[in-house]
């Protein structure tokens, strides 16, 4: 039987790829995306874990709404994208340092 | 009487105001009579007072005219002591006053500031009866500075010469620094006394004979020491004593009406007249009397030796001044005050004539004032020439006049007292008779007689000064020879200064000189036969052998000694000593103060100093702001690391 | 008298209010928001002055209280009143600032207007501080002080007025914002914002020092004390004359009076404690700035050191209180000290103001503050070197005039608490009047040798009529104090039986 | 249950403010004039009538609606209402920055009132679903305004910042959340008041709360998740960073109430703890750097930054005292944002936004009311009385040394003094120099009384705190 640790080690390590996904990364914006997609999915599989073993729906509803949420992110992200490429024609991290100091 | 003394004092002062704030209007003769009245108005009454106390019945009067103010518990008042030794010092100071403002007319008459001349001398005259009739610390104090304050504005009063304006900040400084110590010794009055009217402070003073002050952690010492000596340093600073007499021989810079009146005959005196007033303080210690004492005999010796060697005829009778006021210093510390007051007033009246003479001679030689290129002037200036002899007989003492008397009577009581120092003050005052007959003959017989003024243009215009100058010299003359027959009865051995000077009858020199006395004629003839009488007259005629027989003589002796002639010249060194250690040190002290203190520790190192290093703090933090993305990334995840560690370890 | 009308109010609001009318006259009109200035502050004036004709001399606690809740919720209330400490300082402030207005009529050409609206506002919140009872009011007045000032020297200043006044500005909040932790602290021990109820609040001693070196940073950098007196010059140096002439004659002031009405009588004990090291920080003030201001070259830095040396005066007199009380041959003399520091603060007053008045109306005509760039003044202008000298020889402690009253006390008070107190405190006789008398000597006397000398015209009527009442003013408090003495006599008498009672109680 | 309509009631504000947004949509497609003044002016009423709507509901007692997940209570009213009523002067210095850079699109009036209307649900959540979904109605609208001037490289690179790094922020405030919920079990607020009495040493519930208090912490800017603060400023138009900087602080703290207070009050000593440290490295951090800026928005961002440190300081003081003094400080701080941020609007030209501190220099000459209104800026923001800014930090001081947290005071007044530095330096550009160019300075009608009025509510409320003091 899987027991409610073994969910929260998996969405754990998900986190944790996810959050090393955004800072190790050099090159491109888009794996930037992605990552901050997988870190919400991680965390639903947690609400799920939870909502399963305390048997109560409560938690697999605010999974529907992060699922929605995520959706409207992704698309004002990849929005912005756009923008930036239309202006800057490049999508690499490390071009984006005009505005320090 | 109280109207009186106020008229007195408010007289010169209201003439002061009006001539000098309104002098425009008023105009040069408006100015001169203006304070002429009012100074003779305050001469007159003054005579009238004194004569109260000397056949009248009149006795003593202490009343306050107002409270100045009311501080915890100590009262400071504004109020008159009239007493015998007030009313001496009023009529000397009036008169002295009214004869040099008569004399000014005549020698400032075209000179510009005219009006103002006259309303500063009234001023001084306030000032000096403001000092001399208080009744209480804080309005002796008062008059101490304002005359101060006057004689720097007399000396600088050619404002446009370099050496005036220097002088007169020298003597201001150096009067303040007699009043730092004067200061110190009402303070400490006020604190055992918790008073200041000299009343209520000498009663008390007896109980404090053997109170001990501890001024250095360890030491005691006797607080009535303690208390004279402070005092008396406010008299050096005032009455130009040896390590402060620096600043009177500058003060000649000032026009000569003022050194006859104020660094001759009356500020300078103020330092005797207070000493005189504290005798019950001064009686009961024995360290500052004989302190006094020293002092006042080296000044009287060493200053009047500078007197020899100098060619300026002001700054001779100035060393001159400063020889004598150490005799009434001298006299004082041997505790025979009536002696030094005497001294005082008999040396106001031929000090003030010899000044005003020798002010008459540079009229006469149009202000050149080096008497190395004067001589026979006898023939052109008769009354100046028989004034200033009788004048220069009476300063070294021939008997008969007045001198004789006060400086005999000071050599006699120093000699009688028996304190420590005494055998030392006594040869040199013996000594300074002849150093005073030497150097006041060289004067006389190089001025007035030898065969004319070298250039003959100065020769044709020689000639007798106006009658306002030459009656002020002879109305002078007169009590300089009688004065001292008259009233040495009554001053030294009578009873007139019996209330006003305490004397503890231990060491009453005066009154053991007063059993030998019988009349002036016998002091007379006890005087020929002491020691002074023979210096004098030895001191007259090397005078009278070197500048009349022999001239060469005088140079070949400066070629001999000539390193005693540059010491003496350079006044032993005190000025440039001062000018040197003082002026310079307190410059360099401020300056390291400054650059080093305000500019480089505080300004430097601590304010711009924090002020930089917060600024260069902000420019390292401001590269914390990377501008990279995972850069903050990774700032977010420390911080979330560090959260983390602390809370969920940790705990 | 028409004792329910709100007197301290109108005293405070009335210019505030008015400051923001002649701001709001603008520039268009110099000479009506000039005209209107001058109304307001002689309006002020008048209205102070039955501040000390109706005051009652016998009674050391407060008069003309008014009293309503400000911010109910923290209990802080608009709570104002005066005693005999406070009185003659607001008499003075309405007073200067007159004088001010009319010294600044010609001389300032750019943007008038706001020029007298800042004074004006300032002299409210200045009678404020005195008049503040409540310890937030007292610090809202204490703070917005420095916003007037901080625009005076910044816009009407000289070349180098920035540095100035942003030093100026971060030094004293530097000091009172310390203090506002502190007067929080209090508030939860006592529960009341009630400057009187923290007289009486029992603190604990290490409490008591912590509080006293918070209200010290404060109140030091205001007065200025040794360390931190680097600002004043700089501020004096860059201020207008009429701003220098308020910075002189009041803002120092306030830190006097900080000490007097917070420092001693909440925290008596550490006061006790820490008096040496006051005193010694007076005595450095009194004879290291003595020297100091010995070497200026530029005037106004020279008035502004000696201004420091003469407040060391005032905190000299204020805090040899506990030695008096503890030396057992004098039997008083501590309410001397107080009333001397007191004295000090009102004649420093007219006199600092009456000097940078003098230096102002130099800088007016040759725009130099440079001593080495005048010389033989008094040929050209006579009137104006006999007053100049007359403040100098006030400044230099002449007696007969009120500079020297003040000093004579402190320095007899201080002699009964130590003989070598004395002797360092009466050292500025002599240093005070070397570098006074020194400058006079380079400035006013000597030959004219300057051909820019020689074009000076002697000083105008208006000119002559602020000298004039100011040397009318120095002089009547230097003849007879009696008045100023006798109408702080109780309170202060009252303020040093209360300090020497210690509070360390419970 | 049954649903009866008077559950809407308390809703009324936002029911006002959806319906408003609706309408301006529509009718912006069809207006066709350059200055949109129709669906300006709907926009201004919509929040008028909200606003008023707000003050009227409110009545001191607290509803519960919609099965728990919405709450109104005085908290909740007294920063809808400042919301409301603040977002009027955004949207006018909002409008004439627009116009003058060309940029004035009636998507910015829809995104901005989405955006409102995100914040007034955060303010009014009773459990973390709709404080999560308020929070991202909110998140994302601003990372599309930030973006909004398409053709700004600046703006998209400051939007592409901002997005991720917002959703980094909001994936680990889930992570917080779902650990909440398995410790607790619950998601309102009240339940996990209750379930978590016992438990304050439970690893989950403190590792939860520590991810909860970071996403709190990055929606308020606070070091060391305030790295965007800083380039979304610099890099946004000036009217969207108006609107960045001032109402969403005032939602931020709405979130934080809510979860700290209502929520987990008995985590007090941990989440008090985390906040010191938070509080005093965004002072220390956000004073120091300012000095070194040039541009003002990058310095005005600092400042943002240390007055965070300031609110949090009200928070962790844990007293009913503290969060009157937090609530107030930051609607003083929000009235002073839009005011600085306003005031530099007013100096934007045709197409060239000022944000160099040395372009400052002389406005006294050109414009006195403009350069007056700074100053009480400034000097509110230095926290000198008599102006708002000072009695803010007052009560919070109160509140910290009541607590007896002393020394925190202490260390928050020294940092103070370094930031009044950099306050009275924009001063000293303003009023002690001279103008460098001589371009006329022109203001729009409404935009100039509105900044008079920001201005002058700093000094009247500075002498007269308690109006708003005791409406919290």
């Amino acid at each position: 039987m899987i027991a409610l640790s073994d969910y929260l080690i998996v969405s754990a390590i998900l986190f944790s790829l996810s959050v090393a996904g955004i800072f190790i990364n050099r090159k491109n914006l888009i794996l930037l995306l992605m990552c901050i997609e997988l870190m919400l999915l991680a965390v639903n599989i947690n609400f799920v874990a939870f909502s399963y073993f305390l048997d109560d729906m409560a938690g697999q509803v605010f999974v529907f709404f992060i699922l929605t949420v995520a959706a409207a992110e992704a698309a004002i992200g990849l929005a912005i994208l756009v923008v930036l490429f239309r202006n800057r024609h490049t999508i690499n991290v490390q071009d984006l340092d005009t505005l320090k100091g | 009487m109280e109207t009186i003394y106020l008229t007195i004092v408010l007289a010169p002062l209201i003439g002061a105001i009006i001539a000098g704030l309104w002098r425009n209007q008023v105009g040069k003769a408006g100015a001169h009579w203006v304070t002429i009245i009012g100074v003779g108005i305050s001469c007159v009454l003054s005579i009238y007072v004194l004569l109260g106390f000397t056949h009248g019945d009149a006795e003593s009067q202490n009343l306050s005219l107002y409270t100045w103010m009311v501080s915890d518990g100590l009262r400071f008042e504004i109020g008159f002591l009239v007493d015998q030794l007030t009313a001496m010092m009023m009529a000397v100071v009036t008169f002295v006053s009214l004869m040099v403002h008569i004399y000014t007319v005549g020698y400032m008459a075209h000179e510009e500031g005219y009006q103002r001349f006259f309303s500063y001398i009234a001023l001084f005259t306030f000032s000096m009866l403001m000092l001399v009739m208080s009744n209480n610390f804080m309005q002796l104090f008062f008059g101490w500075e304002a005359v101060g304050l006057v004689s720097y504005l007399l000396i600088g009063f050619y404002f446009k010469k370099e050496t005036a304006i220097f002088a007169n900040l020298k003597a201001f400084l150096v009067n303040r620094v007699g009043d730092f110590g004067f200061i110190l010794g009402i303070a400490a009055i006020a604190m055992y006394t918790n008073s200041l009217d000299y009343a209520e402070v000498f009663e008390k003073s007896a109980g404090l004979a053997n109170e001990q002050i501890t001024v250095f952690p360890g030491t005691s010492w006797s607080l009535m020491t303690v208390i004279c000596v402070l005092l008396f340093i406010g008299a050096m600073g005032k009455s130009a004593q040896m390590p402060l007499h620096v600043w009177l021989p500058d003060s000649m810079e000032g026009p000569t009406p003022i050194s006859a009146l104020i660094h001759a005959a009356t500020m300078v005196t103020a330092g005797i007249f207070m000493v005189a007033r504290m005798s019950p303080l001064y009686e009961l210690s024995e360290t500052a009397l004989s302190f006094v004492l020293i002092i006042g005999a080296t000044t009287a010796f060493f200053t009047g030796l500078i007197g020899i060697v100098q060619n300026d005829i002001k700054r001779v009778v100035a060393y001159s001044t400063l020889s004598q006021l150490g005799y009434m210093i001298a006299a004082l510390g041997a505790s025979a005050y009536a002696a030094g007051v005497f001294h005082l007033m008999t040396h106001a009246f031929f000090k003030a004539l010899l000044f005003l003479a020798a002010g008459s001679v540079i009229i006469g030689m149009h202000h050149d004032q080096d008497i190395r290129n004067m001589g026979g002037i006898r023939k052109y200036m008769p009354i100046t020439w028989i004034t200033s002899l009788l004048g220069s007989l009476a300063l070294i003492g021939t008997p008969f006049f007045s001198g004789f008397f006060s400086k005999d009577a000071i050599i006699e009581s120093v000699h009688l007292a028996d304190r420590f120092g005494t055998n030392y003050a006594y040869y040199l005052l013996v000594a300074g008779v002849f150093v005073t007959a030497l150097y006041s003959f060289r004067m006389f017989f190089l001025v007035f007689h030898g065969n004319g003024p070298r250039d003959e243009h100065a020769k044709a215009h020689l000639h007798e000064s106006p009658w306002v100058v030459t009656v002020p010299l002879v109305l002078l003359a007169i009590p300089s020879v009688v004065i001292g027959w008259f009233t040495i009865e009554p001053m030294l051995f009578g009873e007139f200064f019996k209330d006003a000077i305490y004397v503890d009858s231990a060491n009453d020199v005066l009154a053991h000189m007063g059993e030998g006395y019988h009349g002036a004629l016998g002091f007379v003839v006890h005087g020929v036969m002491q020691a002074p009488f023979w210096l004098a007259l030895g001191g007259f005629l090397t005078a009278w052998y070197i500048y009349m027989m022999k001239p060469s003589i005088a140079l070949d002796i400066k070629v001999r000694f000539d390193w005693l002639y540059t010491i003496l010249d350079r006044k032993y060194g005190f000025d440039e000593l001062f000018q040197f250690v003082f002026a310079g040190g307190s410059r360099m002290l401020g300056k390291i103060f400054w650059k080093g203190g305000d500019q480089f520790l505080i300004d430097g190192v601590a304010v711009n100093g924090s002020a930089h290093g917060v600024g260069w703090l902000a420019s390292v933090a401001r590269y914390l702001q990377t501008g990279f993305l995972n850069h903050y990334a990774i700032a977010m995840i420390l911080g979330l690391i560090g959260l983390v560690g602390w809370f969920v370890i940790l705990q | 008298m028409f004792a329910d009308f709100p007197i301290l109010s109108t005293v405070i609001w009335l210019p505030i209010i008015g400051g923001l009318l002649v701001l709001g006259s603008g520039d268009k009109a110099p000479n009506v928001s000039r005209w209107l200035a001058l109304v307001v502050a002689v309006l002020t004036f008048l209205l102070s002055i039955p501040l000390w004709s109706g005051f009652d001399v016998t009674t050391a606690d407060m008069q003309f209280v008014e009293n309503t809740p400000w911010i109910a919720a923290y209990d802080i209330n608009y709570h104002l009143g005066i005693d005999g400490i406070s009185m003659p300082l607001i008499l003075l402030t309405t007073f200067i600032t007159i004088l001010v207005v009319i010294a600044g009529w010609e001389v300032i050409q750019y943007k008038p207007a706001s020029y007298m609206a800042a004074f004006l506002i300032m002299e409210g919140v200045m009678v404020g501080v005195f008049a503040a009872l409540d310890a937030m009011l007292f610090y809202v007045f204490w703070e917005a002080m420095l916003i007037p000032m901080f625009l005076i020297i910044g816009i009407w200043g000289g070349p180098n007025r920035v540095y100035a006044t942003i030093k100026f500005f971060l030094y004293t909040f530097l000091g009172s914002v310390f203090m506002l932790v502190a007067l929080i602290y209090m508030y939860f021990q006592s529960g009341s914002m009630g400057i009187l109820d923290y007289h009486v609040l029992e603190l604990g001693l290490k409490e008591q020092i912590l509080i006293f070196i918070a209200f010290f940073l404060a109140f030091a950098v205001k007065v200025p004390m040794f360390p931190v007196h680097t600002w004043l010059p700089d501020a004096h140096v860059e201020a207008p004359t009429g701003g220098s002439v308020i910075l002189a004659a009041i803002m120092l002031k306030i830190g006097g009076y900080g000490f007097l009405r917070f420092s001693l009588p909440i925290t008596p004990d550490a006061s006790n404690e820490l008096d040496w090291i006051i005193i010694l920080l007076s005595l450095i003030a009194v004879v290291y700035i003595g020297f100091v201001a010995l070497v200026q070259s530029d005037m106004k830095k020279l008035i502004a050191y000696s201004s420091i040396s003469h407040m060391g005066f005032v905190t000299l007199g204020f805090f040899i209180v506990f030695m008096i009380a503890q030396n057992s041959a004098a039997d008083s003399g501590a309410v001397l000290g107080l009333e001397g520091g007191m004295v000090q603060m009102v004649s420093h007053g007219f006199i600092s103001a009456a000097m940078f008045l003098c230096v102002g109306v130099l800088y007016d005509r040759l725009h130099s503050r440079e001593i080495s760039s005048y010389g033989g003044v008094v040929n050209v202008m006579p009137w104006f070197a006999a007053f100049m000298v007359f403040f100098a020889m006030s400044n230099a402690g002449l007696p007969g005039t009120s500079g020297f009253v003040g000093e004579l006390m402190v320095i007899l008070a201080s002699f009964r608490a130590n003989f070598w107190f004395a002797l360092l405190a009466a050292t500025t006789l002599i240093v005070g009047a070397a570098y006074t008398l020194w400058m006079v000597k380079r400035v006013v006397f000597g030959d004219v040798t300057k051909e820019s000398v020689a074009s000076l015209q002697d000083i105008n009527a208006r000119e002559a009529l602020v000298l004039g009442t100011l040397a009318f003013m120095v002089l009547l408090l230097g003849v007879w104090p009696a008045p100023l003495i006798e109408v702080m006599d109780v309170s202060v008498t009252n303020l040093l039986q209360h300090i020497l009672v210690s509070k360390v109680g419970g | 249950m049954a649903f009866d309509t008077t559950q809407l009631i308390p809703l009324l504000p936002e029911i006002i403010l959806l319906v408003g947004v609706s309408l301006v949509l529509v009718i912006d497609l069809m207006v066709t004039d350059k200055e949109r003044t129709w669906p300006f002016m709907l926009t201004l009423f919509t929040l008028l009538a909200a606003g008023c709507t707000t003050v009227m509901l409110a009545d001191g007692t607290t509803q519960v609606v919609f099965d728990g997940t919405y709450i109104r209570d005085p908290m909740s009213d007294i920063l809808k209402a400042s919301l409301l009523f603040l977002a009027v002067p955004v949207f006018i210095y909002a409008r004439e920055g627009l116009m003058k850079s060309g940029q004035w699109r009636g998507e910015f009036m829809t995104l901005t009132l989405f955006a409102i209307l995100g914040m007034m649900v955060m303010i009014s959540s009773n459990g973390f679903i709709s404080l999560y979904l308020g929070l991202e109605l909110l998140s994302l609208c601003l990372y599309a305004l930030v973006a909004f001037n398409r053709d700004s490289s600046k703006s998209a690179e400051a939007a592409m910042k901002y997005f991720i790094l917002g959703a980094l922020a909001s994936g680990l405030l889930l992570y917080g959340i779902s650990m909440l919920y398995g410790a607790t079990g619950k998601l309102d607020f009240p339940s996990i008041a209750q379930a978590v009495v016992g438990k304050e040493s439970d690893i989950v519930l403190v590792f939860g709360l520590v991810f909860v208090v970071i996403g709190l912490a990055f929606k308020f800017g606070a070091v060391p998740f305030h790295m965007w603060v800083p380039d979304v400023y610099d890099g946004a138009t000036t009217p969207v960073t108006l609107l960045v900087g001032s109402l969403p602080k005032i939602a931020a703290l709405g979130l934080a109430m809510r979860i700290l207070v209502d929520g987990l009050g008995e985590l007090q000593e941990s989440w008090q703890m985390m906040l010191i440290i938070l509080a005093l490295l965004s002072m220390a951090l956000g004073n120091l750097v300012a000095i070194a800026q040039e541009n003002i928005k990058r310095m005005l961002a600092y400042s943002t930054i240390s007055h965070v440190g300031f609110i949090f300081l009200g928070i962790l003081a844990g007293s009913d005292e503290g969060y009157r003094a937090a609530i107030f400080y930051v609607i003083a701080y929000a009235a002073m944002a839009a005011g600085a941020f306003g005031v530099l609007i007013a100096l934007d030209r045709k197409g060239l936004e000022v944000d160099q501190l040395h372009q400052l220099k002389g406005l006294n000459e050109k414009h006195p009311w403009l350069a007056g209104t700074m100053l009480l800026l400034m000097f509110s923001m230095a926290g000198v009385p008599p102006t708002v800014g000072f009695f803010a930090k007052l009560f919070v001081l109160e509140a910290i040394v009541s607590v007896g947290l002393t020394w925190l005071a202490l260390v928050a007044v020294f940092f103070s003094i370094i930031g009044a530095f950099y306050y009275i330096r924009v001063v000293k550009h303003v009023y002690f120099d001279k103008p460098t160019d001589d371009v006329e300075v022109e203001v729009g009608g409404a935009a100039q009384v509105m900044l008079a009025i920001n201005g002058l509510a700093m000094l009247a409320l500075g002498l007269f705190p308690a109006i708003l003091m005791n409406l919290i």
